[in-house]
C-alpha cells in the first residue's frame, strides 16, 4: 500500500486510477487501510480549495473536504445542521467530509441523501462544469474504472427553510447508523408544491429519489390526504437491503410511516 | 399513530460461585517493615473492582486503614493460584481467602504488639486507624507500624499470612440431577415501564424500579456501579444485542459497533435501585456477588412490559422493532393489557 | 438513584465496621483516569512480531491441502504455523477440571466446523504484513453439509459437527446424552392441574463486547522461560491451558495480567496465550496475538443461544405444582464451557420458586457455528428470561397480579429445592415487596405479610414421595470418571483436603429420604487449611489440573 | 516499507518519530512515540477508545493517518494531568465513572473538548458529546454525572 500526497487537486486527479482511492477525512478509507482491504494506492491532497465554503448566487459551493463539524458551525448552513448532526459522533463529525459521504455505502451516507433532495450538483476535479449528484450516485454503484474526485458540491439554498425536512431513523440514540434516512425538499408556489424532491437513504444501493412520492406531491398542497397518498407509495421503486439493523421487509413497512411523520411535522411548521 | 405504555415485572435469584464448588482461590498477605501491607493475588480485575474490594476486606480483617493496604495482582510468579474471575466467584471466594490470610497476618502482628506491650495478645484490639491497644485501655497502645517493625527487626517474625478458600467439589447424580449447587444466592426483582410505538414497533424503556439483595454491600459505590451497568446490559440484551440477527441463519452477523447494537447514552432510563442486604453465612463479611445477576431481571421484565403495552408476546430475543411490528400486525393492532397499573 | 434498605435483615448484620460498607474509591482509579493502567497491550517490546490467523470461509469443510509457500515468501513473514506445529493440538477448556473430552484443535488440520475456525497462523514483522500474508495461504476445501439449528442437529442423519461427539450431544457423566433433573412426578401433577401453560423461548447469541479485545503478548524471558501478558479472566486457567497445549511445565511460564479492559465472560477461553507463546518459542522473539474487533464479534465465542420449552401445571389458586423443561444449549462447533453452563442452569431450576414436581432434559448441542462460552449470567440469564416470561403467562392464565404470583410461589428458608438441598438465606419475597411498593402495585394481604423467613420448611422441606426416573438418552462407550478428590497434576497446586460434603450418588426414589447435609461454611472465615493429601499422580501433558469434576473418558 | 518522519506537539512537547506508510495515529502514538493512553477498541472508528484531541478538536486516532499530524498539536489523556489531576479526572474518580477503565482516556478527551467549548452543558449536550465513545461497563450514568459535576464545580469556583 502506498500513500501519495499532492499539493493540488488537479495533480491528485491525474494520479487517480483503478488501483487508487482518494482519502479525505479518513473515516471510510482508513478503516480499510487498517483492515488491509484498501486499494493499493491512497491518494491525498492538501489543496486549500477542498475546504472552502463560498456563497454563490442561489446557494453555496462547498469544498468536498468540508467536514460535518464545519457545516454545523457555519451560520448560513443552518438548514443543513440537522443533517450534519445526524452523522456519527463528535469525533466522526470532526473528520468526515461531505465528499466522502457521497461515496459512503450503507449504512453511512446520510448527508448525501439530503444533498440529493436539495438537488445538489457536483464538480469533479480535473473536469469542467457541474453535474447532478443524481448522476454521480447512479454511476457510483457501477464497479470498475477510476473513481472520480469530487472537488466541490453546489448546494442550492432552499428558498424557504421550512421547505426542507430531514429525518434519520436509527436504533441507537443519539449516535446510531441508519435504518433509513429521508430528506424532502418541497418548494412551494402559491401553496402548491413545485419541483418536489424526496430522497431515501438505506433503501437501496445508494441514496435514491422516491419518484412515485414526488409525483404524488407535485402540484398539490401539503394536506392530510396528500401526505397519506405519499406515505402509501413511500417505498415504491426502492430496493431496501436486509442487514443487522433491519430487514428489507421492515424497512419497506415503516418507510411510509416515517415519511408521513416527517411531512406532518413540516406541515405543522 | 399511537404510543402505548406498559409495565412488566420479573424476579430472580442467582447462584454465587462455580456451580459445584471445587474452585479454590488463594491469597498471601505480608507487611512491609513500616506496617503497610501487600495482598498478593493472581485474581483478575476486569473492572468489577476485585483489587478494591479485596483491599477493603484485608484492611477490615487486619484492623488497619484501607490506605495501608495495596493489592497486587496478577502475576503467576508472585500471586498464588486463583481459579479466575467468573461465575460471580471473585468477591465470595477470593474475599474469603483474603480474610484467612489477613487473619493469620493479624495474629502475628498482635503477638508482636503483645510482646512489646508485655500483655497477652488476646487482650489486644485494633482501632482501624493504625493503632493496637489493650482492650478497654486505649492509652496502652502501640502503632501497627511499631508492631510490624518490632516483629521484623527485633523479634524475627514475618508478619504474613496465607489463605485459601475452597468449597469442595460436589457431584451430580446423573439420573435425578441431585447436586449441591453453590452455597449462597443473590436476589432481585424488577419493574420496568416501556413505551411501544405501534406503527414502527420501536420500544423505549422509560423507567426501572428494582430491588437487589446481594448480601452485605462491601462497598456501596462498587455495588452501585455493578447494578447500574448491569441493568443497562440487561436492557441492551433484551432490546438490541445479538451476534446473529437472523439466528439460526448466520448471515448479517455484525462486525463493528455500528452494527452490533447496544443502547447509547441517549437510550438510558431512570433506574431506581433499592439494595437489601441479607448477609451470606459463608460470604466474606456476608458479601455475595452482584456482578452477574444484575442484568438478568431486566430481560424478562421488558418482554413482559411489551406484552402489557401492546399485547404482543416476544419470546425470542432480542425484541426488535420488526418482531414487535409483526406481532401487532398479526393481532390486528395493539391490544394493551395494563395488568400492572399503578394503584390509585 | 440508589437507596440502601437497611431495615431488612438488620439483625443478621453488624453494620459498624471500619472499612466494610464504606464507599472507598477504587484502588485502580487513578491509573484509569490518567490512562496509565497497564493492560496487556501496554507492554512494549523491541522487535514485536504479530500473529494473524487464516480462517475458514465455510461453516463445515474438510481440509484437503494447505499451501503456505506463497505466504512464506511475503514481505515481513517470519514463520507460518500449522496444526502440526502445536505440541498438543487438541483441548477442551474444562480438561483442567477433568470435565469432558478434548475436542478442539488450536489450528485445525483435518476439518473445520465453523466459519472463522483457524487453520494456520502467520507471524510477521507488522500487523499489516501479517494481514497481507493471510490472504496468500491457499487452502483446498471440501465443503461439507452443515447444521445450524439445535433441534435439526439432533435429528437422525444430521451432519456430525464434532467427531468426538458423534450424536451432536455432549455426554453427561458418561451415562446420558443430556443432563437430567427429576424431582417428583410432573406428569402425574399435570393430570390434576387446573391449568397447563406452555411456552417456547429463544435466547439469542450475544457478544461480551469488552472494549478491549482479547489478546496476549508472549516473549522469551531469561532462564529459558516465557513471559505472557494477557487479557485473561483466569490467570492460572490460561496458564494451565498453555502448559497443556505446549507440553511445558508451568514453572517455565510467567503469566502477567490482572488489569483487563472488560471481560464479561469472553476472556476465559485462553485462545491467545498458547499461540503467542508458541510463536515466541519458534521465533525466539516477542509475539502478539490479539483479535481485531471483527474477530472479537464473529470468531470470539459468544454467550450461546439457548432454546427452552417450559410446561407448567397450576392450580386454580395460582400454585405451580409442576414444571417441565426441555432445553437446548447451542454450543457451536466445540464444547468450551456450554456443558458446564447446563449443569449450572439445571441446578438453578425451576427458578426461585418452590415447586413440588420438576423435570428437565437439557441438551448441550453441537452446531456449525462459533463455539459458545461464558458470559455474565452464565447458564442462568437465558433460562431466567424463559422462566420469568413464562411466569407472566401463568399470572395471566390464573388471573393474578404477576407480583402476587411470584410471592405465592416464592421459595422460603427451609424449603426443599429440586436439586434436593434445603433453601436458606432467601430474600426473593422482600425484593418483590419493595418493588411493588415503589411501583405503586397493590399486593394482596397475603403477599404483604409474607417473608422469606416464614412459611418455609415443614411439609415444604420434604422430598417428593416418589420420583419418576428413566433411562432415556442412555449412552454406552463412555465411562464416568471419578468426581471429587481426584487431585491435580504433578506440578500443580493441590486442592486442600476439606471435609467433602458430596454424598454418594443416590436414586431418590425412597420416600422420606432425608436431605443430604449441605456444606456448612464458616461464619466469616473458612477453617484453617489442613495439609494437603498428595493424590495419586494423574498428570498428563505436564498440565496443571486443579481438581476434577464429573470427568469421563472414552473407553 | 517507506517510513516518514513526523514532527508534532504532544501534550505541549515537541515529538518526532518515524511512521510506516499508512500507519494510523493510534499505533504511531502507542508504539513509535510511547504514549499508551489512547486505546485500541476497534480500528474501525466505531468505539471512540482511541479518541485524541488534534488542534482542539476530538479525532479518532485509529482513522487518522500518522503523517497527517505533522506540525499539529495532539493532546491525549496521559497529558491531562498537569502537575495535579484535571478536574474531570477528579470527578471521574469521585463519581466512580470507570470500571475497567479502558474507555476512560477517550471519554475524558471528549469531555474535555465539550467543557472547553461549553462550560455549562446540559445533560443532553453531555450525552451528545460522549455519543462517539462507547462504554460497556458503566451504563454511562456515572460518566454523565461526573462531567456535569465538573461543570458545576467550575462554575462555583
Amino acid at each position: 500500500m502506498r500513500v501519495e500526497s499532492y499539493n493540488t487537486l488537479a495533480e491528485a486527479a491525474r494520479a487517480m486510477g483503478p488501483d487508487a482511492v482518494f482519502m479525505a477525512g479518513g473515516t471510510l478509507v482508513m478503516r480499510d487501510v487498517n483492515a488491509g482491504t484498501s486499494a493499493g494506492r491512497v491518494v491525498r491532497s492538501a489543496d486549500p480549495a477542498l475546504t472552502e465554503i463560498r456563497a454563490t448566487g442561489d446557494g453555496f459551493s462547498l469544498g468536498s473536504g468540508v467536514t460535518m463539524a464545519r457545516v454545523l458551525a457555519h451560520r448560513d448552513l443552518a438548514f443543513l445542521a440537522p443533517v450534519a448532526r445526524a452523522v456519527g459522533g463528535p469525533q466522526v463529525r470532526n473528520m468526515a467530509t461531505i465528499g466522502g459521504n457521497i461515496f459512503a455505502h450503507h449504512p453511512y451516507g446520510d448527508f448525501a441523501v439530503a444533498l440529493l433532495a436539495l438537488g445538489a450538483r457536483v464538480v469533479l476535479a480535473g473536469q469542467g462544469g457541474a453535474k447532478p449528484l443524481d448522476d454521480l450516485l447512479r454511476e457510483r454503484g457501477r464497479s470498475g474504472g477510476t473513481s472520480p474526485i469530487v472537488a466541490s458540491i453546489e448546494v442550492p439554498r432552499p428558498r424557504d427553510p421550512r421547505a426542507f425536512g430531514f429525518v434519520k431513523v436509527s436504533r441507537i440514540k443519539p449516535k446510531g447508523v441508519s435504518v433509513m434516512s429521508i430528506a424532502v425538499n418541497l418548494p412551494r408556489d402559491g401553496g402548491r408544491m413545485r419541483g418536489a424532491r424526496v430522497a431515501f437513504g438505506a433503501m437501496g444501493p445508494a441514496p435514491l429519489r422516491a419518484s412515485a412520492v414526488e409525483r404524488v406531491l407535485e402540484g398539490q398542497s401539503l394536506d392530510a390526504a396528500t401526505i397519506a397518498r405519499a406515505a402509501q407509495l413511500a417505498s415504491d421503486g426502492l430496493d431496501p437491503p436486509t442487514d443487522a439493523l433491519a430487514s428489507a421487509w421492515y424497512r419497506r413497512e415503516v418507510a411510509g410511516t416515517h415519511l408521513r411523520r416527517l411531512l406532518e411535522k413540516m406541515e405543522r411548521g | 399513530m399511537a404510543m402505548h405504555r406498559g409495565r412488566g415485572f420479573a424476579s430472580i435469584n442467582y447462584p454465587i460461585g462455580m456451580n459445584l464448588g471445587g474452585d479454590p482461590s488463594q491469597a498471601l498477605v505480608h507487611s512491609n517493615p513500616d506496617g503497610k501491607f501487600t495482598v498478593a493475588l493472581s485474581s483478575i480485575d476486569l473492572g468489577q473492582g476485585m483489587k478494591s474490594v479485596t483491599r477493603q476486606i484485608a484492611a477490615e480483617t487486619l484492623g488497619i486503614p484501607v490506605a495501608d493496604v495495596y493489592v497486587d495482582t496478577a502475576d503467576s510468579d508472585t500471586g498464588p493460584h486463583c481459579m479466575g474471575s467468573f461465575a460471580s466467584r471473585g468477591t465470595h471466594r477470593v474475599g474469603n481467602a483474603v480474610i484467612q490470610a489477613a487473619q493469620e497476618a493479624r495474629a502475628v502482628m498482635l503477638e508482636a504488639a503483645a510482646e512489646e506491650l508485655e500483655v497477652d495478645a488476646s487482650d489486644l484490639v485494633t482501632d482501624g486507624r493504625g493503632n493496637i491497644h489493650v482492650k478497654g485501655a486505649p492509652s496502652r497502645s502501640i502503632t501497627t507500624m511499631a508492631a510490624c517493625q518490632a516483629a521484623q527487626f527485633k523479634q524475627g517474625r514475618t508478619v504474613s499470612g496465607r489463605g485459601i478458600f475452597l468449597i469442595p467439589l460436589s457431584e451430580v447424580d446423573p439420573e435425578t440431577g441431585e447436586m449441591t449447587p453453590v452455597s449462597c444466592f443473590a436476589h432481585a426483582a424488577m419493574l420496568v415501564e416501556v413505551e411501544v410505538d405501534d406503527e414502527t414497533g420501536e420500544v423505549s424503556v422509560l423507567d426501572m424500579q428494582s430491588a437487589y439483595e446481594l448480601g452485605r454491600a462491601l462497598n456501596p459505590k462498587l455495588v452501585e456501579q455493578q447494578l447500574i451497568g448491569g441493568a443497562w446490559m440487561g436492557m441492551s440484551h433484551v432490546l438490541w444485542e445479538t451476534t446473529e440477527p437472523y439466528y439460526p441463519d448466520r448471515s448479517h452477523g455484525p462486525v463493528d459497533f455500528n452494527h452490533y447494537l447496544m443502547p447509547g447514552p441517549g437510550d438510558l432510563a431512570p433506574h431506581h435501585i433499592s439494595v437489601l442486604e441479607r448477609p451470606a453465612p459463608d460470604g466474606p463479611f456476608g458479601g455475595k456477588g452482584p456482578g452477574e445477576m444484575c442484568a438478568n431481571p431486566v430481560l424478562p421484565a421488558v418482554a413482559n412490559a411489551v406484552y402489557d403495552a401492546v399485547g404482543v408476546r416476544i419470546d425470542e430475543l432480542p425484541i426488535t422493532p420488526e418482531k414487535v411490528l409483526r406481532g401487532i400486525r398479526a393481532n390486528g393492532g395493539a391490544r394493551p393489557k395494563m395488568r400492572l397499573a399503578r394503584a390509585r | 438513584m440508589i437507596e440502601f434498605r437497611k431495615e431488612f435483615f438488620a439483625n443478621e448484620r453488624d453494620d459498624n465496621l471500619n472499612e466494610i460498607g464504606k464507599p472507598t474509591r477504587r484502588q485502580d482509579i487513578l491509573g484509569h483516569v490518567t490512562g496509565r493502567s497497564p493492560y496487556f497491550d501496554d507492554h512494549l517490546f523491541e522487535g514485536l512480531l504479530h500473529i494473524r490467523c487464516v480462517r475458514s470461509p465455510h461453516h463445515h469443510a474438510r481440509i484437503r491441502r494447505i499451501d503456505i509457500s506463497a505466504a512464506e515468501k511475503m514481505p515481513g513473514v517470519v514463520r507460518v504455523l500449522l496444526g502440526k506445529d502445536v505440541p498438543l493440538n487438541l483441548n477442551t477448556l474444562l480438561s483442567l477440571l477433568d470435565f469432558g473430552l478434548d475436542d478442539e484443535p488450536v489450528l485445525s488440520e483435518t476439518k473445520v466446523a465453523y466459519k472463522g475456525e483457524p487453520v494456520a497462523a502467520i507471524i510477521a514483522e507488522s500487523e499489516a504484513q501479517a494481514r497481507a500474508a493471510v490472504k496468500m495461504v491457499k487452502v483446498e476445501w471440501e465443503v461439507l453439509p452443515h447444521v445450524l439449528d439445535v433441534e435439526d442437529a439432533l435429528k437422525p442423519g444430521a451432519p456430525v459437527v464434532c467427531d468426538v461427539y458423534p450424536t451432536n450431544r455432549f455426554i453427561y457423566h458418561g451415562k446420558f446424552d443430556h443432563q437430567k433433573l427429576r424431582y417428583g412426578d410432573v406428569e402425574e401433577a399435570f393430570n390434576r392441574a387446573d391449568h397447563i401453560v406452555e411456552g417456547r423461548y429463544q435466547m439469542s447469541p450475544i457478544e461480551q463486547a469488552p472494549m478491549e479485545t482479547c489478546g496476549a503478548i508472549a516473549a522469551p524471558e531469561v532462564n529459558d522461560r516465557f513471559v505472557c501478558f494477557t487479557s485473561t479472566q483466569g490467570l492460572f486457567f490460561s496458564l494451565g491451558t498453555a502448559a497443556k497445549l505446549l507440553t511445558m511445565p508451568s514453572s517455565r511460564l510467567h503469566f502477567v495480567g490482572g488489569t483487563v479492559g472488560g471481560g464479561f465472560g469472553g476472556k476465559v477461553d485462553s485462545m491467545h496465550e498458547p499461540l503467542a507463546i508458541l510463536g515466541a518459542m519458534l521465533t525466539g522473539r516477542p509475539c502478539k496475538y490479539a483479535w481485531d474487533r471483527e474477530e472479537e464479534m464473529q470468531v470470539g465465542a459468544p454467550r450461546g443461544a439457548e432454546r427452552w420449552y417450559i410446561k407448567d401445571g397450576i392450580t386454580r389458586d395460582g400454585r405451580i405444582i409442576a414444571r417441565k423443561f426441555t432445553g437446548y444449549f447451542d454450543s457451536g462447533a466445540y464444547t468450551r464451557l456450554s456443558s458446564y453452563a447446563i449443569i449450572k442452569g439445571v441446578g438453578h431450576l425451576p427458578g426461585p420458586y418452590t415447586i413440588p414436581n420438576v423435570y428437565a432434559d437439557v441438551f448441550c448441542v453441537y452446531t456449525n457455528r462459533t463455539p459458545a462460552t461464558a458470559m455474565r449470567g452464565f447458564g442462568i440469564t437465558g433460562v431466567d428470561f424463559a422462566i420469568e416470561a413464562h411466569m407472566d403467562k401463568v399470572a395471566e392464565t390464573v388471573g393474578m397480579n404477576p407480583i402476587d404470583l411470584r410471592i405465592l410461589n416464592s421459595y422460603r428458608d427451609g424449603d426443599m429445592k429440586a436439586h434436593r438441598r434445603l433453601a436458606k438465606n432467601c430474600a426473593l419475597v422482600e425484593c418483590c415487596q419493595v418493588v411493588a411498593e415503589k411501583g405503586g402495585v397493590a399486593l394482596s394481604a397475603e403477599s404483604r405479610s409474607a417473608t422469606s423467613l416464614t412459611g418455609g420448611g415443614g411439609e415444604r422441606a420434604r422430598l417428593p414421595a416418589r420420583t419418576a426416573t428413566d433411562q432415556a438418552g442412555a449412552v454406552s462407550g463412555f465411562k464416568g470418571g471419578n468426581y471429587a478428590r481426584k487431585g491435580g497434576g504433578a506440578s500443580g497446586p493441590q486442592p486442600v483436603a476439606m471435609p467433602v460434603a458430596a454424598p454418594a450418588p443416590a436414586y431418590a426414589n425412597s420416600p422420606q429420604r432425608p436431605a443430604a447435609p449441605a456444606y456448612q461454611p464458616a461464619a466469616t472465615a473458612p477453617p484453617a487449611a489442613s495439609p494437603p493429601t498428595p493424590p495419586a499422580d494423574t498428570a498428563r501433558h505436564g498440565a496443571l489440573r486443579f481438581s476434577s469434576l464429573s470427568g469421563f473418558r472414552r473407553r | 516499507m517507506a517510513k516518514k518522519p513526523v514532527t508534532f506537539m504532544l501534550n505541549g512537547s515537541e515529538r518526532a518519530a518515524f511512521a510506516e506508510e499508512g500507519l494510523n495515529l493510534l499505533e504511531f502514538l502507542r508504539r513509535a512515540v510511547g504514549d499508551l493512553s489512547p486505546k485500541y477498541g476497534c480500528g474501525q472508528g466505531t468505539c471512540g477508545a482511541c479518541t485524541v484531541i488534534i488542534d482542539g478538536e476530538t479525532h479518532l486516532s485509529c482513522l487518522t493517518m500518522a503523517e497527517a499530524v505533522q506540525g499539529r498539536k495532539v493532546e491525549t489523556a496521559s497529558g491531562l494531568a498537569n502537575g495535579k489531576v484535571h478536574p474531570l479526572q477528579e470527578a471521574f474518580m469521585e463519581h466512580f465513572a470507570a470500571q475497567c477503565g479502558y474507555c476512560t482516556p477517550g471519554m475524558l478527551m471528549s469531555a474535555k473538548v465539550l467543557l472547553d467549548h461549553n462550560p455549562s452543558p446540559s445533560r443532553a449536550e453531555v450525552i451528545e458529546a460522549i455519543s462517539g465513545n462507547l462504554c460497556r461497563c458503566t451504563g454511562y450514568e456515572p460518566i454523565i454525572d461526573a462531567i456535569l459535576a465538573t461543570a458545576n464545580t467550575r462554575r462555583l469556583a
